[in-house]
C-alpha cells in the first residue's frame, strides 16, 4: 500500500472462460494492459471452461474487494448468476466478446457477434464453392455455446444451396492436433472434398497441416473463425480462405475504458455494444493482422 | 508410560493436516487481511462444499482400494437430467404422453440417474471384473457422452428460485450448500464407524481375502459403496446446478483428480484401508483455502498451477515424513 | 457326522484331490496329515465354504450338504482357522474377532461396548493379555494366530478346523491353546487338526487321517501308532534323518559382530537388540534360538544392512569392516538372506522357477553383452534345480504352484547362484512337511561343508540340534547364551531363552 | 500332454486383444469400404504413433506397479521448449547473452526436459515415498502451468520443413513417425525382455519385498523407470510439434487416460509384475482403430462417446473372462 496517496488504488479483476486458448489469452492481457495504463490493480482469474470454478472467481474477487470486472463469461445462461451477484455487491461488470442472456444483469456487454460473423463467412463460402460441393464441418467442443452459435450461424446460409453438401460433422475440441487427426480419418472415407469449414483458427491450421500432408491443400478450401496469427499469416500464403476476424483488443480495452469511466461517475452505458466480426480474405488480408486491423 | 507416548504420537499424527492447515491459513491471513474474514470464511466453505460432497464418496471407495473416476460426468449427467425433467418434463411422442416433473421428481431422478450409474459401475467391477480404473474410465467417457445426448450440447438454464435455494441460500445464517455437505459428511462418519458395512468397506481395502473369508459378501459391500458414491456425485451435481441456475454440459471436468487429491492429502492411503472422511474433509478444505488464498494474494493463474502442483507435493511430503515410522 | 464322499478337486490341470473320502469323529480331535501339497488345505476349505467348485459331496449329519460360502457353512457349525493368517492389518483385535459377526445396537449401529466386552472374555481364555483395541498389525504372527482362534471360536462351532494354528506360536502359547482344545473336546465339539509337528499329534490327536499326493490313504486311532508308522504313511518311504555334526577344526572367521545395538524405530532409548557380538566361522552352522520376539528377525535383518539408520556396532567380513547402508550392498559384499515370511519377502509369484533362481545373480551369471542370455539363464536353473533336488514340472514352472518347501529350495538356490560368502536363514522350515525338511537339512549341512557360513535362526530345538555346530540364545534383544551344540540340552537352551521378569 | 493343454490355453489367452482387434475391424470394414485401404491402414498407425510412444513408458511404469499421470503435461512442456528454442534461442538478458539452437539442439533439449520431469518424478516417488499418483498428479500440474509461463500461453508456430520431417515425413514408404513409435517399441520390448532392468522391472512389480531383500537396488531402478517415462512423453511431444509445425500449450491434455487404456486393454495389470509392451501396442491399435471407426462411419459426436467407453469396456471383459482361470 501507499502511503503517499490518501487512497489505495483501486482494483479491477478480469475473469476469463479459459486461458487454454490463445485467443483468450490475448483479450485478458489486452484488458489487464488498458486497465494498469489506466491506473489499476489487475489480476486475471482464469475459469478453466468451468462455469463453477467461474462462480468461485466472482465470490473470491467480490470477497477480495475489487472495484469492477471485466468479465469474459463461459456460458450465456450460466453465467448469469454471477454477473447478478456482482451487481448486488454494487460491482460493476463488463461483458467481453460472449454475453450473458440477461438484459439489465451486466453495466455493459462489449460483444462480439459469432452468429453474424458466420454468417457473412458462409457467404463467402458459398461464392467461392461456386454454389456446389463438398464440404466437412469441424466443430468445437460439443458441450460449448460459441460451437454451436457458430455452426448456426453457418448453416443459416449454407443450408439453403443444395448443391453443398456436407459429407461429415466432426468435433475436433477446437483442438490443432484433434483437427488433424480427425480430418485425416475422414479424407479416407471422402477423398474428394472441396472444402473444411472449422469453429476455430486452431482447428483451421490443424485442417490444413492435413490437407498438406496428404497433398490436397491447393484443391481444398479451408475456412477458420478467430484471426489467430498464424492463420493471418495462411491467408496471405493463400494456404487458408478465409476467417471471421474477432477484435479482442479492442473489445478488451473498451470494457477497460467503460470500466474506469464508470468509477469515475459515468453511469450510462449501451447495454450491448456490438463489435462486428470482419471476414477477413485474401483480398484485404492486407488490413489486418493477428486478431484485429493493422496498426 | 511407554503407551502415553505411544498415544500422544498417535494423535500428533492424526493432527498432522490440521497443523498444515493452520500454517498455510497463518501464511495467507498474513499477506492478505481479506482472508480473515466472515464472509470469506463462508465464501470457502460453500465454495468446497460440492467437492466435499464427492471426495466423501470417493473417500469409502479408496477406502475399499477401489478409484471412481466418473465422479465429474455422473455430476454432469444428474444435474442435467434433473434440470431437463424439472425444466421441461419429458414427453413420449410415440405414446403421445407427456410427463411433468415437480422440483422434488426433478431432483429424485437426477439422484436417482447418479446412483444408477455408480450401480453400473459396481457390477462392472465386482460382477465382470472389470479393474475399478478401467470400468469407471468408462463411465467417465459414456456419462459425458450421455450428458451430451441428453443436452444436445446446449446448457439447461433458468430454473428459478425454488431451485436456486439449494445451491445459493442461507439457512440459520449458513448457506444451504454448507448445510448440505455437512449433513453428507456427518451420515458418512456415522456410516463408516458405527455400521456394519462401514466397518466391510475398511476390512475390504485392509486385507480383501480375508474379508471374504469372514463370510463378508464383498461384492454387495462394493455395489453399494460405488452406488452411494454415484448418487453423492449427483448431490455434487445438484449444488452444481442450482449455484448456477445452469446445468452445463461439460460440468464436472476434471473433478475425478481434484477429488481423489483431497482424499490423499486427508490421508487416506489409495491402497485402502486406512483414512476416514474426518481427513478428506481436512484435504478439501486446504485445497479450497489454496485456491482461494492464490486468488487472494493475486498470484497469476500460470504460477498458481504450479505454485498448487508444489503445496500438494509438499502437503503429501510432511504427512509420510511424520507418520512414516508407525 | 461330516464326511467328505469322494471330493475331486482340480486346479486348471493338476488335480488337487483325488476321490478323497474321510470321515470326522464328533467329540474327537482328528489330525489329518500329509506332505506339503498332499491337499489338506485344498480339503478344509471346501469342507469350510471357501470353496465351492468341486466333484463328489459332502455329507454333514447324514444330509448331503454343499456350502455356496463361508457364511453357510458358519451357520451349520463349521469354523475354519486358515493356514494363511486372515486377519485386517489396520483394525484392532476386537474388529477382527467381530468380523462378520457384528453385535448391533436396536438402533443398528455397531455395539463396540459389547463387542469390547466379549472380545475381552475371549482373550482372558486364550491368556492373551492385550488390550483388545490394539490394532492386529501391531501383533506379533503369534498372538495374531490366537486373535484367529478367538474369532473362530466366538462362532461356537460344532467343528473347528485348525490348519497348522502351531506354525507360529511360542510353546507356551501352544500349551494354551492344547488346553483349549481339551476343553472344546469336553464340551463334544469336534476338531480338525492339521500340523506337521508330530509330537503335537501324539499329544493332542485322538485319530489320524493321512493323505499323500490328494489322494485318502488311511485312517484310524493314534493311539499305538509310532513316530516312524506315521511318516511312512505320509511319505510312502523311509526318511533320512541327519546324522549328528562332526565337529570343526579352528577355521578362520568369516564374519564377525562387535557391539551390535538396534533402536526401536520410535523411541530413541530403547534398544530392540543390545549390545550383540558374536563370530561365525567359515564351514559353520551357528544355530540362533530364542523364543518368539526375541529379536532374531532383527539381528538377521540388521546384518543384512536393512536398519542403517537404528544400528550401532562393527561388521567383518573376512576381517575387513562392512557398514552396509542397504540389501544392495549386502549381497554385493557376499551376504544371502532367506527370510522368514517366504510369501511377503521371499518370492515373486508371478514369476517363474528359474527367473526366481537368477533373480539375485542376473548381472554376474546371465548377462552377456549387456543382454539377459536365456541359454544361460536356464543353465543356471537347471543347476540348482537338480543340485537342490527342487520338485516342478520344469523351470518355466510359475513358482506359485510350486509348495512350500520347493519353493524354500528356489530360494536358496537363489542364493547359492551368488556364491555367498555367508548364508543366513531365517526359519527355514517353517510350515514345510517332515520329508522336506530334512531334505532342506541335509543341504545345510552340505552346503556347510562346501565352506559356507551359515547362520540359522530358529524356534524349534529339534533343528537346532539336528545342523547347528555352535547355539545362540537370544532373549529379550540380549545375547543370554554362546555354546557349542553338542554341549547344550534342551532345557539349559530354553531356561537361557525365557526373559528374566519371567522366570523370577 | 497336459502341459500342451496349457500352453495352447496361454497362447490363446494372449492372442485374446488380437481376437479383440480383429472383431472391431471386420465389423468396421463391414460397415465402411474405406477402412481396408493401405492409404487408411498409413493413416491409423501415424495416429496412434504418439500414444505408442507414450504407453510404451507408461507399460514400463505400470508394470512395476507406478503409474504417471504426468505425461500428457511432460509431453507439452518437452514439445515447447523445443520449439520455442530451436525457433527464436535464449537470450539471457541479465549477461548480455543469447543462445542459438540447431534443430538438433532443439530436439535434445526438449529430451532432456522430459527425462528432468521424468527423473523429479521418480525422485518424489523413491526419496521422498510421495505415492506415485499423488507424485505425477501434482506433475501434471506444474509442467502445465511451466508451459504456459514458457509459451506465455500463445503456441509457438512456423517451425519449417526440416522440423517438419518428424511427424509428416515418409522414409522407405512408411511414416516417419510409425518409424520412431517402431523403434521405441522395439528398444522397449527388447529392454524389458532381454535386460537386467527390464526384469527388475517385473519384479519389482511382482513383489517388491522379495526385490529389495535380493539385492536389486530398487529406487534407483524406479527413478530410471521414470525418467524413461518422461523421456518417452518427450518423444511423443516431438512428434505432436513437428505434425502441427506448432507447439500448443494445451497439447497432451487427457493423454494419460488414453495412455493406460492403452496398458489395461493391453493386458498389463495396473497392480504390477503382469503384462507387455507388445499388448499395449495392440491395445493402442485397438483405440486407434475404434477412433478411426468412429470417423469413418460418421458416428454423431454425442454418440461418439459413449461408444468408445462401451467398446473399452466390452475389449477388458472379453479379456478378463477368457483369462480368469490362469
Ligand atoms: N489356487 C491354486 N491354484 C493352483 N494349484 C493350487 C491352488 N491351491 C492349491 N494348489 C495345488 O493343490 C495341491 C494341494 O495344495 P494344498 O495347499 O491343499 O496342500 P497342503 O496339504 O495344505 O500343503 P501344506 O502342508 O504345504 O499346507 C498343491 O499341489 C498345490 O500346489
Ligand atoms: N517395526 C517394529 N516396531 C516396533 N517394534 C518392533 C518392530 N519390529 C519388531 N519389533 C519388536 O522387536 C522385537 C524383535 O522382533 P523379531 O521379529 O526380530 O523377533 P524374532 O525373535 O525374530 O521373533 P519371530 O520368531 O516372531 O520372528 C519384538 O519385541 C518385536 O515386537
Ligand atoms: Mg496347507
Ligand atoms: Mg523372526
Amino acid at each position: 500500500s501507499n502511503k503517499n496517496t490518501s487512497e489505495t488504488p483501486k482494483k479491477m479483476a478480469i475473469v476469463i472462460s479459459t486461458l487454454n486458448n490463445p485467443w483468450f489469452v490475448f483479450l485478458a492481457d489486452n484488458a489487464a494492459a488498458k486497465a494498469k495504463e489506466l491506473g489499476y490493480e489487475t489480476k486475471i482469474f482464469d475459469s478453466q471452461n468451468n462455469t463453477a470454478l467461474e462462480s468461485d472467481h466472482f465470490e473470491n474477487a467480490l470477497v477480495s474487494g475489487y472495484n469492477a470486472i471485466l468479465f469474459n463469461p463461459t456460458d450465456a445462461e450460466g453465467s448469469v448468476v454471477n454477473v447478478q451477484k456482482a451487481k448486488a455487491a454494487g460491482v460493476p461488470v463488463f461483458c467481453m466478446d460472449r454475453e450473458v442472456n440477461s438484459a439489465d444483469a451486466a453495466t455493459s456487454q462489449i460483444l462480439s457477434d459469432s452468429y453474424s460473423g458466420c454468417v457473412s463467412l458462409a457467404k463467402y463460402f458459398v461464392k467461392q464453392m461456386k454454389k456446389k460441393g463438398n464440404y466437412v464441418e469441424l466443430l468445437g467442443l460439443v458441450g460449448d455455446n460459441n460451437t454451436w452459435a457458430r455452426s448456426q450461424g453457418f448453416h443459416s446460409v449454407v443450408d439453403n444451396y443444395a448443391g453443398l453438401k456436407m459429407v461429415a460433422q466432426q468435433s475436433a475440441d477446437f483442438d490443432r492436433n484433434k483437427a488433424m487427426d480427425v480430418l485425416e480419418s475422414i479424407m479416407q472415407a471422402h477423398p474428394n472434398i472441396d472444402a473444411v469449414f472449422c469453429g476455430n483458427d486452431a482447428m483451421a491450421m490443424g485442417a490444413y497441416q492435413a490437407l498438406a500432408a496428404a497433398g490436397k491443400a491447393d484443391k481444398v478450401k479451408v475456412f477458420g473463425f478467430d484471426g489467430a496469427a498464424d492463420v493471418i499469416d495462411a491467408i496471405k500464403d493463400g494456404k487458408i480462405a478465409a476467417t471471421g476476424m474477432q477484435f479482442p483488443k479492442v473489445m478488451a480495452q473498451t470494457a477497460a475504458i467503460y470500466a474506469d469511466q464508470y468509477l469515475k461517475g459515468k453511469k450510462d452505458f449501451p447495454q450491448k455494444l456490438p463489435v462486428a466480426v470482419e471476414l477477413v480474405t485474401k483480398e484485404n488480408i492486407e488490413d489486418y493482422a493477428a486478431f484485429g486491423k493493422k496498426e | 508410560m511407554q503407551t502415553t507416548i505411544d498415544s500422544q504420537k498417535k494423535l500428533l499424527s492424526k493432527l498432522q493436516p490440521l497443523i498444515a492447515l493452520f500454517v498455510l491459513c497463518m501464511v495467507i491471513g498474513l499477506l492478505s487481511d481479506k482472508f480473515f474474514t466472515v464472509s470469506n470464511f463462508w465464501n470457502v466453505l460453500r465454495q468446497i462444499s460440492v467437492n466435499i460432497c464427492i471426495s466423501t464418496g470417493m473417500t469409502l471407495v479408496v477406502l475399499m482400494a477401489g478409484i471412481d473416476l466418473s465422479v465429474g460426468s455422473v455430476l454432469a449427467l444428474s444435474g442435467a437430467v434433473t434440470a431437463g425433467l424439472y425444466k421441461s418434463g419429458i414427453e413420449f411422442p410415440t405414446q403421445n404422453l407427456f410427463v411433468g416433473f415437480t422440483l422434488l421428481g426433478g431432483i429424485l431422478a437426477g439422484i436417482v440417474v447418479g446412483g444408477l450409474l455408480g450401480f453400473f459401475n459396481g457390477v462392472a467391477i465386482t460382477r465382470f471384473k472389470v479393474p475399478p480404473f478401467v470400468a469407471t474410465l468408462a463411465m467417465l467417457t459414456v456419462a459425458r457422452g450421455l450428458t451430451m445426448l441428453w443436452t444436445q450440447g446446449f446448457p439447461i438454464s433458468g430454473l428459478g428460485k425454488d431451485f436456486a435455494f439449494l445451491g445459493t441460500g442461507w439457512f440459520l445464517g449458513v448457506p444451504v450448500p454448507v448445510w448440505i455437505s455437512a449433513l453428507v459428511v456427518v451420515l458418512a462418519i456415522l456410516l463408516s464407524n458405527k455400521t456394519k458395512i462401514g466397518r466391510y468397506i475398511y476390512a475390504i481395502g485392509g486385507n480383501e481375502n480375508a474379508a471374504r473369508l469372514s463370510g463378508i459378501n464383498i461384492n454387495r459391500v462394493k455395489v453399494i459403496v460405488y452406488t452411494l458414491a454415484g448418487v453423492l456425485a449427483a448431490v455434487g451435481g445438484l449444488m452444481v446446478t442450482s449455484r448456477l441456475d445452469s446445468a452445463q454440459p461439460n460440468a464436472g471436468t476434471g473433478y475425478e483428480l481434484d477429488s481423489i487429491a483431497a482424499v490423499v492429502i486427508g490421508g487416506t492411503s489409495l491402497s485402502g484401508g486406512k483414512g476416514s472422511i474426518g481427513g478428506t474433509v481436512l484435504g478439501a478444505i486446504i485445497i479450497g483455502v489454496l485456491n482461494n488464498g492464490l486468488v487472494l494474494l493475486n498470484v497469476s493463474p500460470f504460477w498458481q498451477q504450479v505454485v498448487k502442483g508444489l503445496v500438494i507435493l509438499i502437503a503429501v511430503v510432511i504427512d509420510k515424513a511424520n507418520t512414516k515410522n508407525h | 457326522m461330516l464326511v467328505a464322499d469322494n471330493i475331486t478337486k482340480k486346479f486348471s490341470g493338476v488335480t488337487a484331490l483325488d476321490r478323497v473320502c474321510l470321515e470326522l469323529h464328533e467329540g474327537k480331535v482328528n489330525a489329518i496329515l500329509g506332505e506339503n501339497g498332499a491337499g489338506k488345505s485344498t480339503l478344509m476349505k471346501i469342507l469350510s465354504g471357501v470353496d465351492n467348485d468341486y466333484e463328489g459331496q459332502i455329507v454333514w449329519h447324514a444330509k448331503p450338504t454343499r456350502f455356496q460360502n463361508t457364511k453357510e457353512a458358519q451357520q451349520a457349525g463349521i469354523a475354519i482357522i486358515h493356514q494363511e493368517l486372515n486377519l485386517i492389518p489396520y483394525l484392532s483385535i476386537t474388529e477382527n474377532i467381530f468380523l462378520g459377526q457384528e453385535i448391533l445396537t436396536k438402533w443398528g449401529t455397531l455395539h463396540k461396548r459389547r463387542m469390547r466386552d466379549q472380545a475381552t472374555v475371549l482373550l482372558q481364555k486364550l491368556r492373551l493379555d492385550i488390550d483388545p483395541a490394539t490394532p492386529v498389525q501391531e501383533l506379533k504372527v503369534g498372538q495374531q494366530q490366537l486373535v484367529e482362534i478367538a474369532k473362530a471360536l466366538l462362532l461356537e462351532p460344532k467343528v473347528i478346523i485348525m490348519d497348522e494354528p502351531t506354525s507360529a506360536i511360542t510353546d507356551q502359547e501352544v500349551e494354551t491353546l492344547f488346553g483349549i482344545i481339551e476343553e472344546l473336546r469336553a464340551d463334544n465339539k469336534t476338531i480338525v487338526y492339521i500340523s506337521h509337528k508330530l509330537d503335537e499329534l501324539f499329544r493332542i490327536a485322538d485319530r489320524y487321517i493321512v493323505l499323500r499326493d490328494g489322494k485318502s490313504i488311511e485312517s484310524g486311532n493314534i493311539q499305538g501308532m509310532t513316530h516312524d508308522q506315521l511318516i511312512q504313511k505320509m511319505v510312502g518311504r523311509e526318511i533320512f534323518i541327519p546324522p549328528p555334526k562332526i565337529i570343526l577344526n579352528n577355521q578362520e572367521n568369516v564374519l564377525e559382530i562387535n557391539g551390535l545395538s538396534l533402536k526401536k524405530p520410535n523411541h530413541k532409548e530403547s534398544f530392540i537388540l543390545s549390545d550383540i557380538s558374536f563370530h561365525l566361522k567359515k564351514g559353520e552352522v551357528l544355530g540362533i534360538f530364542g523364543l518368539m520376539g526375541a529379536g532374531r528377525t532383527e539381528l538377521l535383518e540388521t546384518i543384512f544392512g536393512l536398519h542403517p539408520t537404528r544400528a550401532t556396532g562393527q561388521m567383518y567380513l573376512n576381517g575387513e569392516a562392512l557398514h552396509l547402508k542397504s540389501s544392495v550392498e549386502a549381497v554385493r559384499a557376499g551376504l544371502a538372506l532367506v527370510p522368514e515370511d517366504r510369501k511377503r519377502d521371499g518370492i515373486v509369484p508371478g514369476m517363474t522357477v528359474s527367473q526366481n533362481i537368477s533373480l539375485a545373480s542376473l548381472g554376474e551369471q546371465v548377462e552377456k553383452n549387456g543382454f539377459l542370455s536365456n541359454q544361460a539363464e536356464s543353465q543356471l536353473a537347471e543347476k540348482y534345480i537338480q543340485e537342490l533336488g527342487v520338485k516342478t514340472s520344469s523351470s518355466q514352472q510359475l513358482i506359485k504352484n510350486l509348495s512350500g518347501g520347493n519353493q524354500q529350495k528356489v530360494i536358496l538356490g537363489k542364493w547359492l547362484a551368488t556364491h555367498p560368502k555367508v548364508l543366513l536363514l531365517d526359519e527355514p522350515t517353517r510350515g514345510i512337511d517332515i520329508h522336506a525338511k530334512s531334505e532342506i537339512y541335509k543341504l545345510i549341512l552340505k552346503l556347510a561343508a562346501s565352506g559356507l557360513g551359515i547362520i540359522m535362526v530358529s524356534s524349534e530345538l529339534p533343528e537346532i540340534f539336528a545342523v547347528s555346530d555352535r547355539v545362540l540364545v537370544l532373549a529379550e534383544g540380549k545375547l543370554t547364551l554362546e555354546m557349542l551344540t553338542q554341549n547344550a540340552t534342551e532345557d539349559i537352551l530354553l531356561k537361557a531363552a525365557i526373559p528374566k521378569v519371567l522366570q523370577n
